[in-house]
């Protein structure tokens, strides 16, 4: 469904990710693994079109993507859910949810059912519909960017670190609503530091280390490997 | 006890987002504020460091009432915090940053700056040294000229604590100090924070990653929509019926 | 230094004359029609040159912009005389005349003060020779031809300039003496004020039989029209800058609204020797009426290339403006779009005003006794 | 430290050719203008400090440089005070009511204050333009005695005055040095940074922004007082908003946030303006583009550009120096 | 004839104006996080552009005004394009400043293209009528009436539809608006655009009441800036209100207290109000 080819980005002379292979089949979760700094985000800015690639290309369903705008990408069915969640803060919750929804502004009925949904999936939402997306907790906001990309039923998810700042019981909560969402057909691409809860539910992986790629394989493989264990698992 | 609060209530709207806390954290040891998203733990720091004004209750440090003191006072009187979105000066370097952490400990005032007096040079020595010993302390001798912008996530949370110590403080407030830092690096900074506890600083912390604080922590405060469920040792939290139905849920090892 | 020297070795000598005034920013149309009739003048003066002492000059006028900002002026002013030693430097504003009498008589040029606010004589500099009239010639007219025709409450709606408050202040007083009564008084700022209904709202509250307005011709024109759309009736005192001709223009052509108006005699209607030929130039020069800007100008440089040949001299500052009088007797009739008979000993041109009424929607003259 | 500050001999000369500029040009004109520049460098150092290295952009500047100015001239003309006596009170007076307005400014924020000074200086403006009875409206004053002799020293003569003015300028450029490189100067630009963390680090933001903004008065009162006894006639023109615009292009061009820009920024357009006079009106037509153009493509302005240059060049000093030559 | 209600009248006329400009420089605000100086500079150049289409190519005035309109808005988005886009991640002094290059570009090429006097504009609507003892020329109807559509529109643009509501997203957050989908560049042009339009509406509507000249807009623009600080910065209804609001205490004030101060009237009130509350009065009142 996804396929990074070869791809490189550059921040001036500086190469956050180089030479990059990553395919995504339709209806899985994967996870990529990696320190700080070691180039998760910018892949996935990379796909979302937010940065260019300075070589190689993204492809979605074998056309490639990574010469189109932000919009359009979202439009074709990738969002995501961005690090530090993007949100627009002086909008209610509400209102942020529903501006998750503008590639569908058309189908109103629709939109209501998702928007149910996600209130379903996160209640604490339904209680500050009402308050402006800044007066949120740290946590709640990462709840509010999930339910924001949601919003937009997309074919592929981009998640970057959904547990930062989650209490251990949402995180749980977190990782099961995540597939949930899965197995109602949205695919899935996580980046992760909770690499235990992440492999957990991943069917594959990937593993950076400074801008590279060093190891990928089945979440299985990836637990068996002693250097993942080590780095990541903590264990 | 050092530091300690007595009702403390902080409103918004409707809404209490912290509601009659009463936390005593002991001197010289690890604390540890713990619950889910939104009970409050930012706003009881925004509180302890006087960024905010608490609607009711008091603030007590070393028997002195500090509710009332606008933050900077705060930190005079010795209570250092970091946030829990590290905002440091990007475009300076390290060390330039870390300076000004200590100018609260000097008295140079315009005259002083003006005539290069005794006292400026004295006290600019005094802050460079500090700079240096913090950045020492915390690690960072090697990325001391770095521009901030330049170096890692992890980096940052470390030029943040040096931050914090270059001010002196005798206790140190941590907001989610190894959010999105990957599990070796997390072990690296709570030895870094038990450093500091040996210094004699007392610590007071807020984390959700539950291994870390179990190990780290002597003492933890739960929060729980803005009120205290429970305080105690890990182990007795660890069992606390109401904790893990609030917080903890099944997986204690997360 | 330039003057006197041989230029482009044609065997005539130049002499340079300086200009610095508002080229740019709120009051550069002012300071362009000003210089205009500087440029006329100049251009029919190099046709044939003017012979002193047996040389022939032509002149090369240097002009600078000064945003009407005194510290310009006189850095300009500096500049003209260090680069090209000018004997005589034409400033259309108090503020740049002021800076420039600070230094004019150590340097030894003439100021050509284009401005009517008195001090600048009254301080005694011995080189500032004032070119526009005072008001005092049109307040007496303007008082008596009111109070006959409209009767004696007045509403004095200057503009902020310098130059509309010095005309209100020298207005009202003598209104009062005559037993006239100040109703309203306030003043206008055309490039301020976003609704003029709302002050002749006010004025005319206090229902006055006369009102006093001024200012370019286009605002004042605006005001009238306005304080006609409120229903006023009585009559207009406009203060000389403003043209009557231009106002009908912009009213829409027709005289009608202006009805009861008294100001200066349009250039164009006026009836000295030299006018009517000067307006007929300036119009195919420009194609538009000269203000009295203009024409002030025009005339002034002739008086001052006079004064030099009567001098014998094209450097010396001092001695050109002890022969100013004499350049004023031996100006040529044709020239004299103004008849300036004398100056006075502060150096103020000495100028009989003409003016005009409209009565039944033509422009009449008013005899000036 | 900015690149022209770095290397001691480099100001060394530039003082020199300063000193001999006079016996260099004999010439009175560029006299004038080179003392006029001097006046402005002064007040654009007054904005450079408040805009540059504490973050906050007042467009009250030039109504400050007014109040200086009028202060100085209804001192000496009205009160008929003397002239030394009046040349030290002036300043002052602008300074205390700098204090006031700061007192109330300061309460807002970025674009609040930026407009709130905006008006501030509007108002001052609109003040000295009316009020006819203290100021003399469009009027303006007249009648500015220019400097007493000190002593022997006769300060009547545009070369004198020259002198005069420069002399204070390198005091305020020593001051502003200090000032920039002392702790006071690390916490402006803390402040600058982030005013949460410098709360939490125990910096007065309060105290401190109040201090630079009086400071930033303090020197626009210097530059009026000066321009006032140097030009000798003051109207409500030198309080209007296109001064302060003018103050803030050359602080822009030359390199906001650095020591040297206000030189460079002030003598570059000065001089361009005095020889683009053929352009007249149409001056701003170059400008206004020059004022855009820079902050899209060199924020740091010349001084920066120059740094820039120099940090490549020289790369082990670069992480010394740039964050002072860093644009806000 | 009533003098207050002549006044109140009055100041509605010149409310309805302030709150067309206020509107514009609002939601650029909203968009850019900066007070967009040039914004006067429109203004000006709207007149003009309605001037010129009158008086050479002889166009009906209210052709003109829509030509002008146009043109402006225009112009407003190609400032997006060359002056702002390129500095969308820089810091507010960077946009201040090159607002306020545009400005005095703007105003010397006016200068150069039409000079600098006065230039007075010509309506078909000079009729004047009277309201009961209300003296009501039609151009000031037609200034209200206009203006007060415009303002309902322009309301219902942002409330009721997406398009409207993308331009409050992408104020508060660029890339967000990326993440859902927004057309960020789309937006802002559309933005600069309307905020241009209103400007030339404003400045075409007032002309023939006023004079046309270069440094036309500079009063305006403070008062404007005067006006969306008073009704909070980004807020819609705050910038409607507050047109009014100086509106009227400036015709009140020329009449009660002294017309020669009238203009510091609106500039004292916001002294006043910031010195009170340094967010604003309706701080709160994001549209
Ligand atoms: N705007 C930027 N300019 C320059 N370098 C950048 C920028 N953004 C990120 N980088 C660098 O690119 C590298 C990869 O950053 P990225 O955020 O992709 O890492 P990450 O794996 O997401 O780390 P984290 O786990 O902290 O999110 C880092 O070294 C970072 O410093
Ligand atoms: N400025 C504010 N205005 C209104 N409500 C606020 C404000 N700040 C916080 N809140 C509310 O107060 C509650 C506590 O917020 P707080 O940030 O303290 O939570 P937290 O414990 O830090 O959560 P997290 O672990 O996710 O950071 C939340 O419900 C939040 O919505
Ligand atoms: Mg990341
Ligand atoms: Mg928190």
């Amino acid at each position: 469904m996804l396929d990074l080819e070869n791809v490189s980005v550059k921040y001036g002379n500086f190469t956050p990710v180089e030479d990059i292979n990553i395919r995504v089949d339709k209806g899985e979760i994967v996870v990529l693994l990696g320190a700080n700094g070691a180039g998760k985000s910018t892949t996935f800015r990379t796909i979302s079109g937010l940065k260019k690639t300075s070589a190689g290309s993204v492809k979605l369903e074998n056309e490639p993507i990574h010469d189109q705008t932000p919009d359009r990408i979202v439009n074709k069915g990738i969002v995501q859910c961005a690090e530090d969640r993007k949100l627009f803060p002086e909008m209610s919750v509400q209102e942020n949810l529903m501006m998750g929804a503008y590639v569908h502004r058309k189908r109103k009925a629709k939109i209501k059912q998702t928007l149910r949904e996600v209130y379903e999936l996160f209640p604490i939402l339904y209680e500050k519909r009402k308050n402006p997306a800044g007066s949120l907790s740290g946590g709640q906001q990462q709840m509010l960017a999930i339910g924001r990309a949601l919003m937009s039923k997309p074919k592929l998810m981009l998640l970057d670190e959904p547990s930062i700042g989650l209490a251990p019981l949402i995180v749980d909560q977190m990782f099961e609503s995540i597939q949930q969402i899965n197995r109602e057909g949205t695919t899935i691409l996580l980046a992760e530091q909770n690499a235990h809860a992440a492999l957990a539910i991943a069917n594959k992986g990937y593993v950076y280390e400074n801008g590279k790629i060093v190891v990928e394989g089945s979440s299985e493989e990836l637990f068996a490997n002693e250097k993942v264990r080590k780095a990541y698992i903590g264990a | 006890m050092i530091l300690e609060t007595k009702q403390l209530t902080k409103q918004f709207g409707g809404l209490f987002a912290v509601k009659d806390v009463d936390f005593t954290i002991e001197k010289g040891k690890i604390n540890a504020i713990i619950g889910p998203n939104g009970a409050g733990k930012s706003t009881f720091f925004n509180l302890v460091s006087g960024l905010y004004r608490p609607t009711a209750g008091q603030v007590i440090f070393k028997g002195r009432d500090i509710s009332s003191l606008s933050a900077n006072k705060v930190a005079k009187l010795g209570v250092a915090r970091t946030f829990q979105t590290t905002n440091l000066f990007e475009q300076a370097s390290v060390f330039d940053n870390v300076v000004v952490g200590h100018r609260l400990r000097t008295k140079s005032t315009l005259f002083d700056s003006i005539f290069r007096t005794r006292r400026l040079k004295r006290e600019e020595e005094q802050c460079k040294e500090k700079a240096i010993q913090v950045l020492q302390f915390v690690g960072l001798n090697h990325a001391v000229d770095q521009r901030v912008a330049n170096i890692s996530q992890e980096e940052k949370k470390r030029v943040a604590f040096a931050l914090a110590l270059a001010t002196d403080p005798e206790i140190v407030f941590l907001d989610e100090p190894t959010a999105g830092i990957n599990p070796d690096e997390t072990a690296e900074l709570s030895e870094l924070i038990e450093k500091m506890a040996e210094k004699g600083l007392t610590i007071c912390l807020i984390e959700h990653k539950m291994q870390m604080i179990m190990n780290l922590a002597e003492q933890i405060m739960v929060l729980n929509y803005g009120e205290k469920i429970a305080q105690g040792p890990p182990d007795e939290i660890n069992r606390n019926e109401e904790v893990i139905k609030a917080y903890l849920g099944g997986s204690t090892s997360a | 230094a330039c003057s006197g020297e041989e230029a482009g070795g044609n065997g005539e000598a130049v002499v340079n004359i300086g200009y610095t005034g508002p080229l740019s920013g709120a009051a550069a149309y002012y300071g362009e029609n000003t210089l205009n009739g500087l440029e006329m003048a100049v251009e029919e003066i190099n046709d044939e040159g003017f012979e002193v002492n047996g040389t022939t000059y032509t002149i090369n006028l240097e002009t600078l912009d000064d945003q009407y900002l005194p510290n310009e002026a006189a850095a300009n002013a500096r500049r003209l005389v260090q680069e090209h030693n000018t004997p005589i430097i034409f400033t259309p504003h108090s503020g740049g005349v002021k800076a420039l009498q600070v230094f004019n008589e150590q340097e030894n040029f003439i100021i050509g003060a284009y401005t009517s606010e008195p001090a600048i004589t009254e301080t005694g500099n011995s080189l500032t020779v004032r070119i526009p009239p005072s008001y005092a010639g049109y307040v007496e007219p303007f008082t008596k031809y009111m109070m006959d025709r409209f009767g004696n409450k007045l509403a004095a709606l200057p503009p902020v300039t310098q130059y509309g408050k010095d005309w209100a202040e020298g207005l009202i007083p003598h209104w009062e003496d005559q037993g006239g009564e100040v109703v309203h008084n306030a003043s206008i700022d055309f490039s301020k004020d976003t609704d003029f209904f709302t002050l002749l709202t006010n004025a005319i509250e206090n229902d006055p039989d006369v009102m006093l307005v001024g200012g370019p011709s286009e605002p004042t024109a605006k005001v009238v029209q306005q304080a006609r759309d409120l229903g006023y009736e009585g009559g207009f005192m406009i203060m000389d800058q403003a043209k009557l001709d231009e106002m009908k223009k912009v009213i829409g052509g027709s005289y009608k609204p202006l009805e009861g108006s008294i100001g200066t005699m349009p250039l164009v209607n006026a009836n000295y020797p030299g006018t009517e030929e000067f307006v007929k130039k300036y119009h195919e020069k420009y194609d538009e009426d000269p203000g009295s800007e203009a024409g002030f100008h025009y005339v002034s440089m002739y008086i001052f290339v006079e004064a030099m040949k009567a001098a014998g001299n094209t450097e010396d500052a001092k001695t050109i403006y002890e022969n100013i009088q004499s350049g004023l007797d031996g100006l040529p009739e044709d020239k004299k779009v103004y008849v300036i008979p004398g100056i006075d000993e502060n150096g103020g041109f000495e100028i009989n005003t003409r003016v005009a009424a409209v009565e039944d929607g033509e422009i009449v003259p008013i005899k000036v006794e | 430290m900015t690149s022209i500050f770095k290397s001691r001999n480099i100001v060394i000369g530039l003082i020199l050719l300063a000193i001999l500029f006079p016996f260099i040009t004999q010439n009175e004109y560029f006299l004038h203008v080179m003392t006029l520049a001097f006046i402005w460098m002064i007040a654009v150092y007054g904005l450079n400090l408040l805009a540059g290295y504490t973050g906050y952009l007042s467009l009250a500047h030039a109504g400050f440089f007014a109040i200086g100015a009028y202060a100085f001239g209804l001192l000496t003309v009205k009160a008929g005070l003397g002239f030394w006596s009046a040349f030290i009170i002036a300043p002052m007076i602008t300074t205390a009511v700098g204090f006031l307005i700061g007192l109330i400014a300061l309460r807002t924020k970025e674009h609040f204050f930026a407009i709130y000074t905006l008006c501030v200086g509007y108002i001052i403006y609109l003040l000295v333009d009316k009020w006819e009875g203290l100021t003399g409206g469009v009027r303006g004053l007249i009648g500015i005695p220019a400097p007493s002799n000190i002593g022997p020293v006769n300060l009547s003569t545009p070369l004198a005055q020259y002198y005069f003015v420069f002399a204070i300028l390198l005091l305020v450029i020593l001051v502003i040095y200090r000032l920039i490189h002392s702790l006071t100067g690390r916490t402006f630009i803390a402040i600058r940074n982030s005013e949460d963390l410098a709360l939490s680090l125990g910096i007065s933001t309060t105290k401190n922004k109040l201090l630079s903004f009086v400071l930033s008065t303090f020197f626009a009162g210097i530059a009026g007082t000066l321009y006032a006894c140097f030009i000798r006639f003051i109207g409500p023109d030198i309080g209007n908003i296109n001064i302060t615009f003018d103050l803030l292009t050359y602080m822009i061009v030359g390199g906001i946030g650095t020591l040297s820009g206000p030189i460079v920024g002030t003598l570059l357009i000065v001089w361009l303006s005095q020889n683009l006079q053929f352009l007249q009106d149409y001056r701003m037509l170059i400008f206004g583009p020059l004022l855009t153009l820079m902050v899209i493509f060199s924020p740091g302005g010349i001084s920066g550009l120059f740094s820039q240059w120099y940090a490549k060049r020289n790369l082990k000093k670069s992480a010394k120096f740039t964050k002072a030559e860093e644009q806000v | 004839m009533d003098v207050l209600l002549q006044q109140l009248f009055n100041g509605l006329t010149v409310g309805s104006v302030y709150s067309l400009v206020a509107l514009g420089l609002t939601l650029v605000y909203g968009i850019l996080h900066i007070p967009n100086f040039a914004h006067g500079a429109l203004y000006m150049i709207g007149a003009y552009i309605t001037y010129t289409m009158m008086s050479s190519l002889g166009f009906h005035y209210l052709i003109s005004l829509f030509i002008s309109i146009i043109v402006v808005g225009f112009i407003s988005v190609l400032m997006e394009r060359l002056v702002f886009h390129p500095l969308k991640d820089s810091t507010p002094i960077q946009h201040k400043v090159a607002a306020i290059g545009m400005l005095l570009f703007l105003e010397s090429l006016a200068q150069l293209i039409w000079g600098a006097d006065y230039q007075q504009m010509e309506t078909p609507f000079a009729q004047v009528i009277d309201l009961f003892g209300v003296t009501v020329t039609m151009q000031r109807l037609i200034i209200v009436i206009t203006a007060v559509v415009a303002m309902i529109l322009l309301y219902l643009f942002l409330k009721r539809t997406y398009t409207g509501a993308t331009i409050i997203a992408m104020a508060q957050n660029r890339e967000g608006a990326h993440l859902v989908g927004i057309n960020t560049n789309k937006v802002a042009m559309l933005t600069f655009f309307i905020a241009g339009v209103l400007a030339a509406l404003g400045a075409s509507l007032t002309s023939p009441i006023n004079l046309v000249f270069p440094s036309m807009g500079h009063l305006v623009i403070l008062k404007a800036f005067v006006i969306i600080i008073i009704g909070g910065m980004g807020s819609i209804p705050g910038a409607i209100l507050g047109g009014y609001i100086i509106g009227f205490s400036e015709s009140i004030g020329a009449t009660y207290l002294s017309s020669n101060y009238s203009d510091i009237i609106s500039f004292a009130l916001l002294v006043i109000i910031l010195t009170i509350k340094p967010q604003g009065i309706f701080s709160k009142g994001e549209a």
